[in-house]
């Protein structure tokens, strides 16, 4: 499945500023339900909640509990797949996360409860991941080696190696996961990523990834990229690479299985493009409704399962009802919680040291 | 009246129609979207660049090298700080050069906080730019103060940084734009994109005249005796709205609205602070390090002897971050309160 | 004596060997160069990275992350700008994660003019890195405080920048590293890589022993009763030179290098200040938004009514660069003579 | 000539800290003396001429007449037919020269006068590129568009994408062209000039070229780089790439023009990387003293030229004579020129302004 040589395709031709070009022939795809049932649908169980999770954050959003809404929906078949293949654990011995703020599926997916997403949207004392200091989506657990998702694009890509490097001299299958947006691989800082995971006899054990929806914002990616497979950006550097449909759990599942295996076992990198959904547009900023022109990963799952009499209709409604109740009680919970008090600006500031004004 | 997203659009406007802007560019900058906070909907020239600050800054020190005349955008100025060489460069190109090349460019960039940014939306940068040397710096309070402001930074023939304060973009102003209809919705349909479908959609621009405003001359927007308050920005309006506070107790304050940080008008604070014998500093950057700590400097070096009280800096607290939770970020950069109570305070003290 | 550089080595080896140190990294600071200043020669740790600034900074970030102990290095200050953004990252970390992560990692960088470095190897960055929270800034003026500040910075659980003045690089220490031979070619023997073939050099590390000087705590380098003088880096010799030659005049300076940028050494400065009254801090950064400044406020702000005279700030001229010809760089930066000038002018002041 | 698509090769194996691997079988190579006689004596003449002068700015560094060296000896024979071909000029008509600091070849041979470089060199106030501020070989006209050398490696290539915008608006066949060293490509930078030149419909006039001297200071590319042909770097973008042999200055010439011809014509980017050598290693830094183990691309294109009945050792050896003592004799002149005055250093900070101290 992997393509490490091959001939190049012409740059697409113009920009259009709406829609996408269709991309089925560039991916690689699974037609078949190529996995036990059991997985299938506990992966369908897992998108479903992530799904309802985002939802809620956008309701909290839209009824004024929560300043900003960024999330995930539309990646779920891409997200939940990688958390279940992730090695969780802290340090070197288990997977380094660079995430972006795409990915609470994947969070769930490796076991997180939805709460602290929540808390963060609400930006109480008790978000787990930044106190209430950060936007939503932007986790960070150093228990499962989740470095802080940064809000400036791209610089997860200029981190990853360190954390790799780590890891391919304490030996092991860990591995480091690096995770962005199509639009930010015009920064320099994807490239930074590509010649320092392939420096020779040196090449890091590194999972490169972009998740490509084909919008950064507002703008199509038509019409600030030349480059027609971002997984191509890797062939000059001597790295595997592929494009795969990351709109498929299926097909997500395997072809990321066999990426980090070679990851794990020849501590190389390797350099997935996934094509996804973008289902409730860019943020808050833009409204955060529902996209119908883009491809719903969970709907067109379901009516694969659906036809392959793995899931009905009825069942699916239960589990999306089931997430989305138990979401909205978290979320009415949530909002009785204390805001992190003024004078806690001061803590953390220096590791090991309490916290307080230098100039006071 | 316009607000500040108006009226930096509106200046955009008249600058590609009059003053030869051949280039309004950056992240999301062309239409549908037209910016962030919508200051470039509407316009001729705009277009949409890669996510790559880098670029941005580099394409447009190209632009002006090769005879154009470039706007261009950074998205949140938070995003700037991997071109801070670019900037530095562009800043020492004509200088470099003996003379030879100059750079006619314009950077904005929304700054500052107030809606809640978090992070990574509410940063200032006005220390930082105003460190490199060869550059202009611009930091209006009202959108007519924008609108003049821009014109003159899309005639200068130095790099400008245009940073515009993003807790008073959506803030009307008091004072017509040259040019701008009187009645009060007429201008939003004018030159707002609409909700939905745009491609369909034109500006239809009013004419506008050139009011452009010097770079480098302060407006003392309230007269007083007692203090001097110098800032700029979105803490400006809470300056004088705390002297107008304070004014109560009988307390009276002069309050001065830089507008250009680079070069600034020493003049202008100068002849205050003689009058008021007290001067207080107020910006919302990080605090060390600090612009306002250059003009605390500058003024114990050539006023000490007539000051009746040392010259205070009111600004951000020296943290990382601006928190997202309302008591993080009131914790962290200048409240009209503690704009009040530095008033208070200052007046209080004896020689 | 060990000069500036063999001391930096010698701090890494101790560092490699005891404190943890697992990569010592950045152009050409692998074999067989080991540094451009030879900072990293012969050191068991080093490799040569990518020309990728970005990438340096980037790398340490995740190494430190991954539990590695990293010392980076920025071959000249003047590079270090493109990465701004990546270092405010960094000392944003454990801050942004609520406590959760901290970055135990150096970056190192020569500093300063002095070696006709013109433009571009000739920058200061202390006032860009005063200003970025979340960070340490070290900047030591002999050979045997950089072997001692090194070492707390690598015992350091918190980012730390550790600024190397260039001018000062080669200039032989007066007193000894613990554990380096007394006599006086057989240190360099022993570290120093020899020309030509270094394939099979290795250095003979002397037994040395952990000097480590506490960050945060300043030096009083002369004392003295009519002038605070505060200074780091390149400036402090000339200082130190300054205070014995008007000495001759019978003026009676004290001066104190600060050494440890952030966190200052505030109780040292202060308690010098209120025994002077006269204070001049002595730097070569640009002179607008200058750190200095910062200590210009701070000393206003608490101490304004124990002051003699104002307090004053020699520094680089605000310029886009140093040029290369001498008088260029003599007319940029602080020289011995201008500092006996301000001496004099302050002591001269009567309140 | 071009390839823009083809299999990629392997990563370089190991990184081997001496010496270079041979690249032959890599580039393209003309083994005919393939351009009339008058073209090949003027260019051997000029690549003498540009050697004569950089050795005079070396002898002048070692004798203490300036205080660092910088330059380009070993490019000539690339440097030279890029120089010649060079659409010299003022404003978007003309080309834009982003150039390296080890272009003085390229200058010569657009008929740039030697003195300059002395002046720069020994920073007198006359030295027509910065008045006696900036190093060697930090050229900068702006009456041939030859946008000021930056220290700071790499950042001409994120301007580049500026000067060629303007032109492809222009129209004509005025083009960018930038200019860096093998290990500056990874630099970000590197990669964004290729994002901006190739953005769909908006392709951009720029001549992109490389000059791999397979050395960063000390560092040897092999031990930094998986990049086996920087050129590959292109193909990603939908880019016209080639990798040409930079020591022969007949191959270079027609290469040089193909690519050029392209850039010109169709108003799209080409990736030229061009194998050259460092013959007085990275700067006086590093002592400037002769490298043996590289291919002097004069003497083999001496050995070319005698062999072909054009050239003989003597005549040779003449044309190098007379410029060795042109520049001695200038060298010794510049030496009686004033430095610039200290209070110049408030010159040119602001365009159009008198210059000041603003504090005073
Ligand atoms: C360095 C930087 N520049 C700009 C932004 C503002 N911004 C936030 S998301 C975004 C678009 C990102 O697009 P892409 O990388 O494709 O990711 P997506 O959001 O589509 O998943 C931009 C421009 C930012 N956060 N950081
Ligand atoms: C941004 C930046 N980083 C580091 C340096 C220091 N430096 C000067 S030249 C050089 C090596 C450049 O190698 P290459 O790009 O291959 O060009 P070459 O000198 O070999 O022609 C380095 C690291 C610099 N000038 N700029
Ligand atoms: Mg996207
Ligand atoms: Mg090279």
């Amino acid at each position: 499945m992997a393509r490490d040589a091959k001939k190049m395709s012409a740059p697409a031709k113009a920009a259009k500023s709406a829609g996408k070009a269709p991309f089925k022939a560039l991916v690689t795809h699974s037609e078949e339900l190529a996995l036990d049932k059991a997985l299938l649908l506990s992966m369908h169980d897992t998108m479903v909640k992530a799904r309802c999770l985002e939802e809620r954050l956008i309701a909290m959003y839209k009824t004024g509990h929560g300043y900003f809404w960024i999330g995930g929906p539309g990646e779920e078949a891409f997200n939940v797949p990688l958390g279940l293949l992730i090695k969780k654990g802290q340090g070197p011995a288990f997977d380094y996360l660079h995430f972006h703020y795409r990915q609470s599926a994947t969070l769930l997916a490796m076991g997180e409860e939805g709460v602290g997403a929540i808390r963060q949207m609400k930006n109480t004392a008790g978000d787990p991941y930044s106190g209430g200091r950060n936007f939503a989506g932007h986790f960070s657990k150093k228990d499962w080696n989740l470095v802080p998702v940064s809000s400036p694009i791209e610089v997860q890509y200029a981190m990853a190696p360190g954390t790799a490097l780590v890891q391919k001299r304490h030996g092991g299958d860990g591995i480091t996961i690096v995770t962005g947006g199509d639009a930010g691989t015009a920064e320099g800082d994807f490239a930074s990523c590509l010649v320092w995971a392939s420096r020779p006899g040196q090449e890091l054990p590194v999972l490169i990834i972009v998740t490509n929806n084909r919008w950064g914002i507002s703008t199509p990616y038509e019409q600030t990229q030349g480059v027609e497979k971002i997984s191509d950006r890797g062939l000059a550097f001597g790295m595997k690479t592929k494009t795969i449909d990351g709109n498929d759990p299926v097909s997500s599942y395997l072809e990321l299985k066999e990426a980090m295996e070679y990851v794990r076992a020849e501590r190389k990198p390797y350099l997935v493009e996934a094509r996804v959904s973008r289902l409730y547009g860019h943020s808050s900023a833009s409204g955060a409704n529902f996209a119908t022109a883009e491809a719903d990963c969970i709907s067109q799952f379901e009516a694969r399962l659906e036809k392959a009499g793995l899931l009905t209709k009825a069942e699916a409604k239960a589990v999306r009802e089931r997430y989305s109740e138990q979401f909205a009680d978290i979320a009415r919970a949530v909002k009785e919680e204390p805001f992190p008090d003024g004078s806690s600006i001061w803590d953390h500031v220096f590791h090991g040291e309490p916290g307080r004004d230098p100039l006071a | 009246m316009a607000n500040m997203a108006q009226a930096v659009r509106m200046a955009l406007h008249f600058a590609e129609e009059n003053l030869g802007v051949t280039d309004i560019f950056g992240e999301d900058v062309g239409m549908p979207l037209g910016g962030v906070f919508t200051c470039t909907q509407g316009l001729k020239t705009t277009w949409n660049s890669p996510l790559d600050e880098r670029g941005i800054i580099g394409t447009a020190m190209g632009i002006a090298m090769a005879g154009g005349k470039p706007v261009a955008e950074i998205q949140f100025c938070d995003y700037i700080y991997n071109t801070i060489d670019l900037l530095k460069l562009a800043g020492a190109t004509h200088w470099s050069s003996n003379g030879q090349w100059n750079l006619p460019m314009v950077v904005m960039t929304p700054v500052g906080s107030g809606i809640r940014g978090s992070i990574y939306h509410s940063h200032s940068v006005d220390a930082t730019a105003t460190h490199i040397a060869g550059w202009k710096i611009v930091m209006p309070s009202t959108p007519l103060d924008a609108y003049g402001l821009l014109l003159s930074a899309c005639k200068e023939t130095n790099p400008v940084m245009f940073l515009i304060p993003k807790a008073l973009m959506r803030i009307r102003g008091t004072e017509l734009i040259p040019g701008e209809p009187t009645e009060d919705k007429a201008l939003s349909r004018l030159i707002d994109a609409p909700l939905g479908d745009r491609t369909k959609w034109a500006a239809q621009w009013p004419t506008l005249e050139d009011a452009s405003i010097p770079l480098g001359k302060a407006k003392t927007v309230r007269a007083g005796s007692q203090l001097t308050v110098v800032s700029y920005g979105r803490t400006l309006p809470l300056c004088a709205h705390a002297a107008d506070a304070v004014a109560a107790d009988g307390l009276d304050v002069e309050v001065i609205d830089l507008r250009t940080l680079w070069p600034y008008d020493w003049e202008a604070i100068k002849a205050s602070v003689e009058k008021t014998g007290r001067v207080l500093f107020v910006n919302e950057d990080t605090e060390v390090t600090n612009f306002g700590e250059h003009l605390v400097r500058r003024t114990v070096d050539e006023l000490f002897f007539k000051l009746l009280a040392p010259p205070k800096l009111l600004a951000g607290k020296f943290v990382p971050g601006i928190g997202l939770a309302d008591p993080l970020e009131a914790a962290s950069v200048p409240q009209q309160s503690d704009i009040e109570q530095a008033m208070r305070a200052l007046i209080a003290v004896q020689p």
